[in-house]
Formats: C-alpha cells, structure tokens, sequence
C-alpha cells in the first residue's frame, strides 16, 4: 500500500447549492482537495477520530484513511517540522494548530524553516505546505485561545498569509493555498465558523493575493481582513444611516498584499480607516496605515486611522468585548476624520 | 573510552515494571516492598480530600452546563492522584498545575472560587500564588515544567528547602519543554518532582499514539533521574511514591519523574465529545476502580472510617458545593478598567488607551442613566 | 552557602574616564549590576568559562562564582522557563540567547509566559527579568545570525523592548532594564559591539522610554534605532554637505515608545524617515511611520518614508550590503521627499 | 491495572554499557559478539574516504585562516562517525547533516566547493538536496531532526524504502526538538537513524553540563526505541553500527538512536578560542585514539592497504585539495538580483523591492564605465 497510489476518486462534480458554516467549507475544500491530489495530507492534534476541536476535519481519517489524515503526538515543532519534511518528498501537507497561542511552540520551524526553505536551496526546494491556524476572540475562550498572531508572520518573508472572512472565500482559499507552490498561513477567524452562506461547491472567488471590496462607497475606506470584516461591513450599513457613503475592504490575503485595490479606493475616497482585532502597536494595521499613507499622501484628507485591539494580552473572556474593535469604536474614528 | 557521563547506578532509574500499588480497587491492602502504607491519620485525610475533591468536581461540573463557567476540564477520576500528590508534599513546596489539576488546588486550600475563576473568565487567574504556593494554572502544554525548575533551582541558591510539584498529563510529555525542564532539573540537581496523571487520552489522541515507550516513567534514565511508576487511582500509593520522591528532592538529591496511571471518566472538557474517541466500555472498566471507593473500602475495614466521621466530610463537601452555588452563581464584578492596570507594574504605559476606554464607558454610563 | 546571603563587594565608585567598547560597557554593566543586587543572575549558552561567543559575560563566573553566571544545557525555551521560576522566587535573572534566529525556541515562553505573567496573575507575579538578545546584521554572519527580530517582540503586549546605539547607552539602559519591574528584551546590535567611547563608569543617561535627538537639524527627521544610528548619523552628515540639515533621532526604546519626542520633531521639521535595518512589513518601521503620520498628519510635507531591510531573508554575508540600509538609501529617499 | 504502552521486549532498547568497538587504537581488532567487522573492501573504502575527508577537512581549515571562507567548523577528529555513518548508507538514503558534518557530505559525493558554499557566504546552500539526498546543512540545532522524521515517514507511504540519516551534536540533544523528532519517529515507526556525534563539547559547554544521563543513547528507551552506542572513532565500529540500524529502518521495523563516542581535536570554529574551556592534556589524549591511523594499522596489518594504494589515496586527495584551492580561492561571482529570485517561486511578488536594487545597481554600473 502506498498513499500515492491510493487516490480517492470523489469526482468534483459541481452540486446543488447548500447552506455551509465557514467551518463546513473548509471541511468541504480540504475533501475537494484530497481527493483531487493524492499528494495532500492533513495532520495535527485531534484531527483524526475527533474531527478536530472545531470539527473541520470532520470524517477526513473516515473517508481517505489513517495514512492520509492522521493525528500526532502532542508537540506543534514536532508538527510542522514533520510537515517540512513532508513536503520536501513530494507530499502537499495540511497541518492544524489547535488555537493561535499553539502555534508559538512552532514558531522556530515557520520562521527559520518553513519561511526560508526556497531561498536557502536557492530555490532547490519548495515547500508546497499550508499551516491552518483558528485565530482570533469574540467566542468566550480562555486565555491562550483568542490571540491574534497574524503580525508574527505577516512580518517574516518568505510566508504567504491569508485569512477569509466569508464561507466562499473558506473553500476557495485554502483549495488555493493547498495548490500554491509556497507555504501558507491560513488563519481562520473562529468567530466565524459558524456564519453560513449558500454555496454551489467547487467553486473558486477572487484569486489569493487580490482583495475585494465588500460594500463600495465614496466617501471613506474601511479596510479589514478575518475576523473584523462583519463589523466593518456592520459599521458602513450603520454610518449609512447617518449619510456617510462607507466603502469596505476585505483584505484576503495579508501577504502578498494587494496594494493596487486599497491604493485605488483610498484615492477615490480620500480617507481610510483600518479596523483589526489583533493589537496595534507593530502590527499588520500599522503596516496599511504606512503603506496607504505612503502611496495616498496627496489624496488624504486626514490621516489613515486604525481602529484595533489594544496593546495588551487578550483579556478574559468577560471583558472580550471591551477590547474588540467595536461597529461603535470604528465610528467613532470614521467621525474624527476631519469631514 | 573514556566517558563523560556516570556510569554506575543507573538500573535503579528505570521505573518497576508495574505500578505501585498499596491498596487494590477492592480495598484490599496489596503489599509492596519498597513502600509503605501511610499512616491512618493521612490516609483519613486524604479520604476527606477526596470527598471533598469529589464533590468539588461535581459541582463545577454541574455549574459549567448552566453556564456558570465557561468551560471546565473534570477531574473525575484523577482525583487520588491530585489529592495524593499534593498531600506529599510540604505547605511551602510549590506547585505547578495545569488546567485539569483543579482538585490538587482545592486540597492544597486555594479558594475553590478563586481556582475557577480562570475557567469562570473574570481573569486568568483567581488567587494570589504566593499565598498558597501555587502558580497560576498553566494552559500552554508543559510550559509551566520550566517554570517548576526555575523556582526550585532558585530556592536551593537560597538556601531552602522548598520542593516545586510539577503537573502534567500524558499528552503534553511530548512537547518540547517537558525534554528541556527534564534535562535542565537533572543537570542543575533541582529539587523537583515531575508528576505526569497518565489518564490515557491527550483530548482525543489515545497514549499509543502519543508515546510507544515502555511506560512515559522510562522516560527519565534519558536524563540521568529516577523513574516511578504508580497507580494514580490509589491514593495510598501516590502519598507513598510521591513523598519518597519529595523527600529525596529535598534532601539535594535531585528531580524525579512519576507516572501516575489514571483516567478521565468524563470527557476531555464539558465541550469535548468523547464517545467520538473511546468507548463506553473502557470508561465502565475504569470506574470499577474508582479512586474513592477503594480507600473508603478499606478504612472502613480497618474501623478509621466511622459512619460518624464519613457523614462529618460529606457534610463539610456539600458545604463546599453550597458555597460555590452560592458564590460562583453570582455574576462576578469586573472592571473593564482593569484590563490596564497588570500589563506593566507602570500604569503610565497604556495611560492614552485606558482613557479611550474610560471615554467609553464614562458615555455608556451616562446613557445609562 | 546561599547565593542570597553571599553578596560580592565590589565597590560602585567612579572610574576615570576609560576607552569601553559597546560589548565591554554591557560587560560592565553586567558587573555592577551583579555587584549592586545579590538578586541578579546571568545564565546561557557558554557565557560561563567562555565568557560568551562575543565575550559580553567575560569573567563574571570567576568574579561571582558559578551560582551566579553559569552555562545552561543548550536549550532556549529551558533558559528563558527557568528564568520566569527564577524571577517568580526572587531573582532578577539575565539571560543571553546566543544570536537573534536562537531566541526563536523561546518565543512560546517569552510570548506566552514572559510577557504576560503580570496580567495573568492580575498583578501578583511580576518578572523582572531581562532577555539579552545580540541581533541584525552587518558582521558578515551567516543565514540564521543575523536577523533583526525586533517586530516579533515590539508587538507582543506586556514586554519592553530596548536597544541600545553607543556604549553609554548599553551600559545605562542595561543597568536600567535590570532594575525594571517588568521583562525588558535588550537587543544589542552585534555590529556595534566593537564601537569605542571614552566612559566613567558608572554612569546613567537619559531614562528608559526616552527616545534622544542625536543630532539637531531643522528641514527633516530621521528616525533610527540600534544598528541603523550611525547610518542616519552618517547621512546626516552628508546631507549637510548639500544644505540639508537633518535631525537624528535615536529611539533607545521601541517599546515603551517615546511619542512625544520624535511627534514634536516631525512637527518641527515637518518630513520624516525611518531607519531600520529589519524587513519593512508589519515591522517596527510600519508602526513608527503609521504613529508619526496619526499625530503630526498638518504638519507633514510629504509622507513618513521608511528604508528598511528588503521583505526577504537576511541575506548570505557576500550580499548583505545590498540587503542594508545605506546611507546612498537614506539619502535617496531623503531627495524624494517632495521638497 | 491495565496499562496502554507494549510492556515487553524494552530491556533491549538499553544501550550496551561500552561503546561497540571492533578495531582498537593500535588498530587491533577487538571482536563483539554483535557487530561483524565490514568486509576489507568496505574498510578500503572507508579508509580512502577518511584520507580523502582529513585532507578536505585541513584545506578548508587552512583557507578560513586565508579570508576565504567566512566560518569553518572542523571535523577533524570526527571523520571515522561522518564518514562511517555516510558508508552505512545507500545513495538515496538522505542524510540531514549540521554545519559540523562537511565531512560527511564529501564522503557522499557532494562538491566540496558546493558544501562550503554556505561557510565561503555566497549563499545559504550551495547544492542540489535532491541530487545527493542531502538536506541543506542546517544551523538551528536539532530542527533537522524533525525534517528527517517526515521525510522518511513520506518515503514509507510512498511506498519507497529510503531512510533518513538524521546528524546531531551532544548539544543540540538538549533541545525540545529533538525530542519531539524521537517520539514522532517512534511514533510512526518511520524509517530514521538518529546519529549522535558525542564530540564532548557544545561549543565551551562539556557533556556533563549538558546530560548526567549514564549516556545519550539511554534516551532512547524513553520513545520506545533501540539506543546504541559506538566508538566514533572506529570507522569499522561506526559502519556497523549504523549499517544494522539502516537496515533495521529499512525493513520497517522503526528508528534507533545510535551516539557515536567521538572529539573535537580543532575548536568549535576557526573564531573559537578551546584553550578557555578545555585542557590541552584532553586533546593529546584524543589524537592518541585518531581515527585514521588505527584503521591504516590495522590495513596494513592485514595487507590490504598497500604502499601504492595508500599513495594513490594520499594523490586523490591532494586533487581534492588543489580543486578547492582553486575553485575556492577564486572570488564567487554573486549577483545581488538573486536576493529576490527565490523568496517565493512567483517572483512578482517582490518586483517592486527588486526594482529599488536593479536602479542602484544600474547606477553603480553606469559609474563604474
Ligand atoms: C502547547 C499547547 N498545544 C495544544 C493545546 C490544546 N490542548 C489543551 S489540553 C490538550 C490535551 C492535553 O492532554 P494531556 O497532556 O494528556 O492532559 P489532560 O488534558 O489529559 O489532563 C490539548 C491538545 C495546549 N493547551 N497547549
Ligand atoms: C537553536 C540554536 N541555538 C544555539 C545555536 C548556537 N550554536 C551553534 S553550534 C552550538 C553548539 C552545538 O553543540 P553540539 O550540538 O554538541 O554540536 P557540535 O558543534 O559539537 O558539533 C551552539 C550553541 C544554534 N546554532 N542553534
Ligand atoms: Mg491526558
Ligand atoms: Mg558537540
């Protein structure tokens, strides 16, 4: 037996449209794309029998078999180290870390590994790898469990990081991110799981890379990416109300990031305001305020603002709320931009 | 060839082949040369601590589905193994938990309120560490092992003879910390007890496919240390192995690891759903060897258990359940203000973001009345 | 014998004036510090009989014994845990990670137990503690020797992050984040290591969180930290040979940042750029340009620039000329800044 | 009580109290009852590549001193384990080697300009992983060991029965990953040889503040696995040694830890100053147990090793050494628009960045005429 040769053929036949959470489509793409390459894999913690702790690889070890989804023993190093080896013989790894603090205990593998690989091989090796990471609050968890690490790997070359806040884009990103060439982070807003849309599965949004505008509108730019999308677009139907024409950016995809949309629409609008759960300071917000700020100078009428958690440790799960950008908080900031 | 490392001695760090065990799970004592049956008074006491541990568990377990906790990891059924290795050790030893070790607090005498309110979620932590010696439930899988090292290492430069009890279970001895505070306790002789509670399952992964050793006790030979192998449902044997280990500790002679082999009857948290995983039979074989009943056998035979004494401690854990309907039940005060102030020991430092907040909630306020 | 009780007497009086290399006054400084409190430990990596790769803990085990500067097992996430059990019964522990790509293993312990223990025990437990962490570039080091890694610990809420650009500072902010209540990340940039001022020991000079204008100019600011100082010092200078005058500003702390003085420089000077030697996204240069542009947005001729390292990894030695920040760079960007 | 790890067979998981040795340091052979001594025509082999390696090893030293590499960690005293370790392997067997093991590399038929390309600074890698099955040399200590472990657990679902040879210091055995590679290893029964070079020292730090394990092997038994332990430097010892855990993982039967007893005669590096940490007395105690002339003895001994073939070998080498020269002393041509060639495989991304050098480099060029 080897797995190579043991292809599942689930034929990838276009089907009705049903209703999916986000954590549905990620199960859902994650089959689609093992079935349709018998080089991917998924392993982690708890991701075989279980389904994993948010259930997302629910019925993988079922349908494909222990060689092909399997769990690990309990070390996240161990995991992606695993991975990278994986992936240089050929396989087209899919790991799971638990929740975002769990992946700290990898960071040395992503940063002076997975990251490098390419470019110390002279492009030698590639490692078509991608480390899914449930991130970010707002579901009541305890400490450890809501951190918001995008920065940490928005900063280090060498990664691709994207994070989708619909359950389309769920499905077609990280079908993408598994097909990429390079290693991904996928970080899954676990706030939104569980927001469901109709989906005609595979299907495929805008390619990685590219990030989309939510709601057009003439007068200010909301850019925001994951977790924070629903309260931007939250915020823009309720500046409406009071006659300001909001206009909304879903990032997509953090790095690479897509300079010529955001460019675009802060040119038009003339003002811009990004809104990020994780904390501010050295963050993946204070590099959209840097680089929109770089790229818009003339076009500004005030300057680019950020509407972000603050720079503590995510505080206990009674007092989330305080702490998360709120539609009130970013307001509140779209009212200070000197109109 | 010379050789850095001693040669002699070391057969005596393999763990026995089979677990201490003193008394059986029908309460019948099951002799063992090296250790002896604790006293009566201690095995009282820790019938007591289990009660109470017992009750304790249950009542949390009863909070958390009416939403009085955000999630609770039980310790049902590992409870002789928290209650016994905390009975070994000294008031002033510290102690290392994780979040499953909830009884072991509740025995050393944190506040049962101040144990759950990580898991309550006013703050991450519900007790002051110095006043128990207990440091704050650890979540990040043996991470706090290193911390256990540090602080023993740290009382021994100081003269003391403090011992640090560190927690961990099956599944996180395969983190990379749990390998660097074994070797770093070994190399610096650190007065440190590491007590893994085998219960069999890391969340879903069964022990067979977290570790393929002997036993997780093989483990220490590797760094030059002791291994112990005990059977975690028998408290008798915890008190017995663990406080050998202690003492051992104490008197400089060095860390050593204990693998207690234990269960967790009930599912991994309140949100984990374990029929996914195991099977009903095997949770039924484990409580055949309940860790109450078995002691509660056996002083009740030796006569130590009177119906008088066992009403007293059943009265004294529901006690402690009322208490905590009572105060657990009640909404805790939290101040959002406080997210600021234990960043940094200077408040100064996030002065501008603790007055937008302030800003806010001065708004909400006055909207409110 | 107790390391509490056996107090080294080594007098603090002042020296005369003598030549001190960067790595030499942090030696010092390490001294005094060791003298002044029994409470203060140095352990790592051969800092014992060696003295340290860069020889920054050069006879400290001889002066204070081994209980009070020793070798650890070679492990970093065990150096930094044990130093958190250290710091949590009483001592002040300082610990070397070797090179910058080697405090990787500890980020799990630095950034979940370093940073946070303060608020998890809601003010009970603090850590005083400091991370000595040699770091970037320019010394001809190869991949994994190099790395700037400050944007990795700047954005993680609950540390203090310093680093020091001459040797008085070295010594003064080290003493300093010895005695400081909370963890304090000491980045020492290797390539300065070698530079020489004349010094009595011991001294202080300005306080930790206090950014310091190196050099007064009135048409633009310059913002620099660490390793990137002498640049922006450098093109200052030539930048005065073509009518420009330049303000220098040394950051010294990233985190706490020191708004007020580099806001009210821009403000004066009214354009700004900022060195650094790490990769630009998300990094600490994002966060000086988005801070600086939120508070002096009327006062700017032109967008906040920043010359960075490139978005890849640290290159091999033969090319990292090409990888730094120069002073041509600085003086490029300096030219474009709409005058 | 009914444990969940296998109980029987681990006795043979220990390492044996002595090291294997099968020639000694006068190059007598010292037979065991386990390991054969290689064929003679294996020891010739071993015995040219260990000329071959030595000279290598001594050229690259002298052309550090020369400015021309930027770092060189010397094997010399450690050329029987890399190159013993290397022979036991078949050709598309991987090896995952550290900075320490350009020997080892050599001896699979890496170019020895392309092994020192990372320590000359013209790039990170200076060969193809795939074309000798040799990862690139790797400085984070012990994460290679977590890259073998996958990899070979790879081979075995495809089907293939290729074993990775993991190389690892004393030292970097105190790392989390490293034991995390153990366990996974043991774990999925993957096909990987940990081979550990003893040398004594982690840069300053000696073993015994590293480990007072009774040796490095004894860890072994702590995932479930084979520890052995050799004398590093006897290549016939090595050869076999390795060549039974090879074949071992070969047939699917899982992973061994082998430590291989060896020393470092030359510093850490050639900007490490030994004379701080260790005694002159242990390094002339070291060369007297040289790993390449017991082998010559015990060659010449036997009559296999004939003035002509050792003159042929002694020429071989000195081409190795003049190539080098050669190839080394000239200056590499690097061109700085690499830098961005090969961060992602699609190279738009960095187009802007990439843009900003080509401009100042036109300039400099456009200067230069
Ligand atoms: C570093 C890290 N990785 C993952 C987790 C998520 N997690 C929480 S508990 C757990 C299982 C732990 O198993 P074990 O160590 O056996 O302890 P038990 O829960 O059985 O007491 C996991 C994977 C974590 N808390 N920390
Ligand atoms: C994670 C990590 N920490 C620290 C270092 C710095 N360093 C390089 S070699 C070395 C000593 C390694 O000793 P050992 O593993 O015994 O290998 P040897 O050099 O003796 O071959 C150290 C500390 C490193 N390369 N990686
Ligand atoms: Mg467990
Ligand atoms: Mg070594």
């Amino acid at each position: 037996m080897t797995t190579l040769e043991s292809r599942v053929d689930i034929p990838e036949i276009p089907q009705q449209a049903t209703t999916y959470t986000m954590a549905q489509a990620l199960t859902a793409a994650l089959r689609d794309a093992m079935a349709a390459d018998e080089r991917v894999l998924m392993f982690g913690e708890d991701v075989g029998a279980l389904g994993g702790v948010f259930r997302v690889t629910d019925g993988l070890t079922r349908t494909f078999g222990e060689n092909r989804c399997f769990d690990t023993p309990l070390a996240e190093a161990g995991i992606v180290g695993m991975a990278v080896g994986m992936a240089m013989n050929g396989f087209r790894p899919v790991v799971e870390m638990q929740f975002d603090a769990f992946a700290y205990p990898a960071l040395e593998q992503i940063i002076s590994h997975v990251a490098k690989m390419r470019n110390r091989t002279r492009g030698r090796v590639g490692l078509p790898m991608v480390i899914r990471v449930p991130y970010a609050g707002g579901i009541g968890g305890v400490e450890h469990h809501c951190d918001s690490s995008e920065a940490y790997f928005a900063h280090t070359a060498g990664l691709t990081v994207v994070s989708p806040a619909t359950p389309a884009d769920a499905y077609s990103l990280l079908r993408e991110s598994i097909e990429y060439p390079d290693p991904v982070i996928f970080l899954e807003p676990k706030r939104l799981y569980w927001n469901k849309a109709e989906l005609q599965l595979p299907l495929r949004t805008e390619p990685l890379g590219r990030a989309v505008i939510r709601r057009p509108g003439t007068d200010v730019t909301l850019i925001a990416y994951g977790p924070t999308v629903p309260h931007a677009l939250d915020a823009a139907a309720a500046a409406e109300q009071e006659g300001r024409s909001v206009e909304v950016i879903d990032l997509r995809s953090l790095v690479p990031f897509d300079d010529a949309t955001v460019t675009a629409s802060v040119r038009r609008t003339g003002r811009a305001v990004v809104v990020a759960e994780a904390a501010g300071f050295a963050s993946v917000a204070s590099e959209v305020v840097a680089r929109v700020t770089e790229q818009c100078f003339h076009s500004l009428e005030a300057p680019v603002r950020r509407v972000t958690g603050f720079d503590i440790p995510y505080p206990p799960p009674k007092s989330e709320h305080h702490h998360l950008p709120s539609v009130d908080r970013i307001l509140d900031v779209v009212e200070e931009l000197q109109w | 060839m010379v050789l850095h490392a001693p040669e002699t001695g070391h057969s005596t760090l393999l763990p026995s082949a089979e677990p201490v065990q003193l008394i059986d799970e029908h309460g019948a004592v099951t002799p063992h040369a090296d250790y002896d049956l604790p006293s009566e008074a201690e095995l009282l006491a820790a019938y007591r601590a289990l009660v109470l541990g017992r009750r304790f568990d249950r009542q949390a377990t009863t909070m958390v589905k009416q939403g009085r906790l955000a999630v609770y990891p039980s310790s049902n059924g590992q409870e002789a193994s928290q209650v016994g290795a905390v009975l070994a050790t000294r008031n002033d030893d510290w102690l290392f938990p994780t979040y499953r070790d909830c009884v072991a607090l509740v025995t050393r005498g944190v506040d049962p309120v101040g144990v759950l309110t990580l898991l309550r979620g006013d703050w991450h932590s519900g007790y002051d560490p110095y006043e128990q010696h207990v440091a704050p439930q650890c979540t990040p899988l043996a991470t706090q092992s290193l911390h256990g090292v540090g602080l023993a290492h740290a009382a021994r430069l100081k003269g003391e003879d403090t011992v640090a009890l560190v927690f961990i279970g099956d599944g996180a001895t395969s983190e990379g910390d749990f390998h660097e505070a074994l070797n770093f306790a070994a190399v610096f002789k650190a007065p440190v007890v590491f007590f893994v509670q085998n219960n069999g399952f890391a969340i879903s992964v069964p022990l067979d496919k977290q570790s393929v050793a002997p036993s997780l006790a093989h483990k220490a030979i590797g760094y030059g240390i002791p291994g112990k192998r005990v059977d975690g449902n028998d408290v008798a044997a915890v008190i017995s192995v663990v406080s050998a280990a202690v003492e051992r500790a104490r008197a400089g002679e060095g860390p050593t690891l204990i693998e207690a082999h234990t269960y967790r009857i009930d599912a991994h948290t309140n949100a984990d759903d374990a029929t996914r995983y195991r099977d009903a039979h095997d949770v039924e074989a484990w409580r055949g060897k309940d860790p109450v009943s078995r002691i509660d056998a056996y002083l009740r035979g030796t006569g130590a258990l009177t119906e008088e004494l066992a009403a007293g401690y059943a009265a004294e854990a529901e006690a402690v359940a009322e208490d905590l309907r009572r105060r657990l039940g009640a909404d805790p005060v939290t101040d959002p203000r406080e997210l600021f102030h234990h960043v940094y020991a200077d408040r100064e430092r996030l002065a501008d973001q603790a007055r937008l907040l302030d800003e806010e909630l001065a708004l909400e306020e006055g909207a409110g009345q």
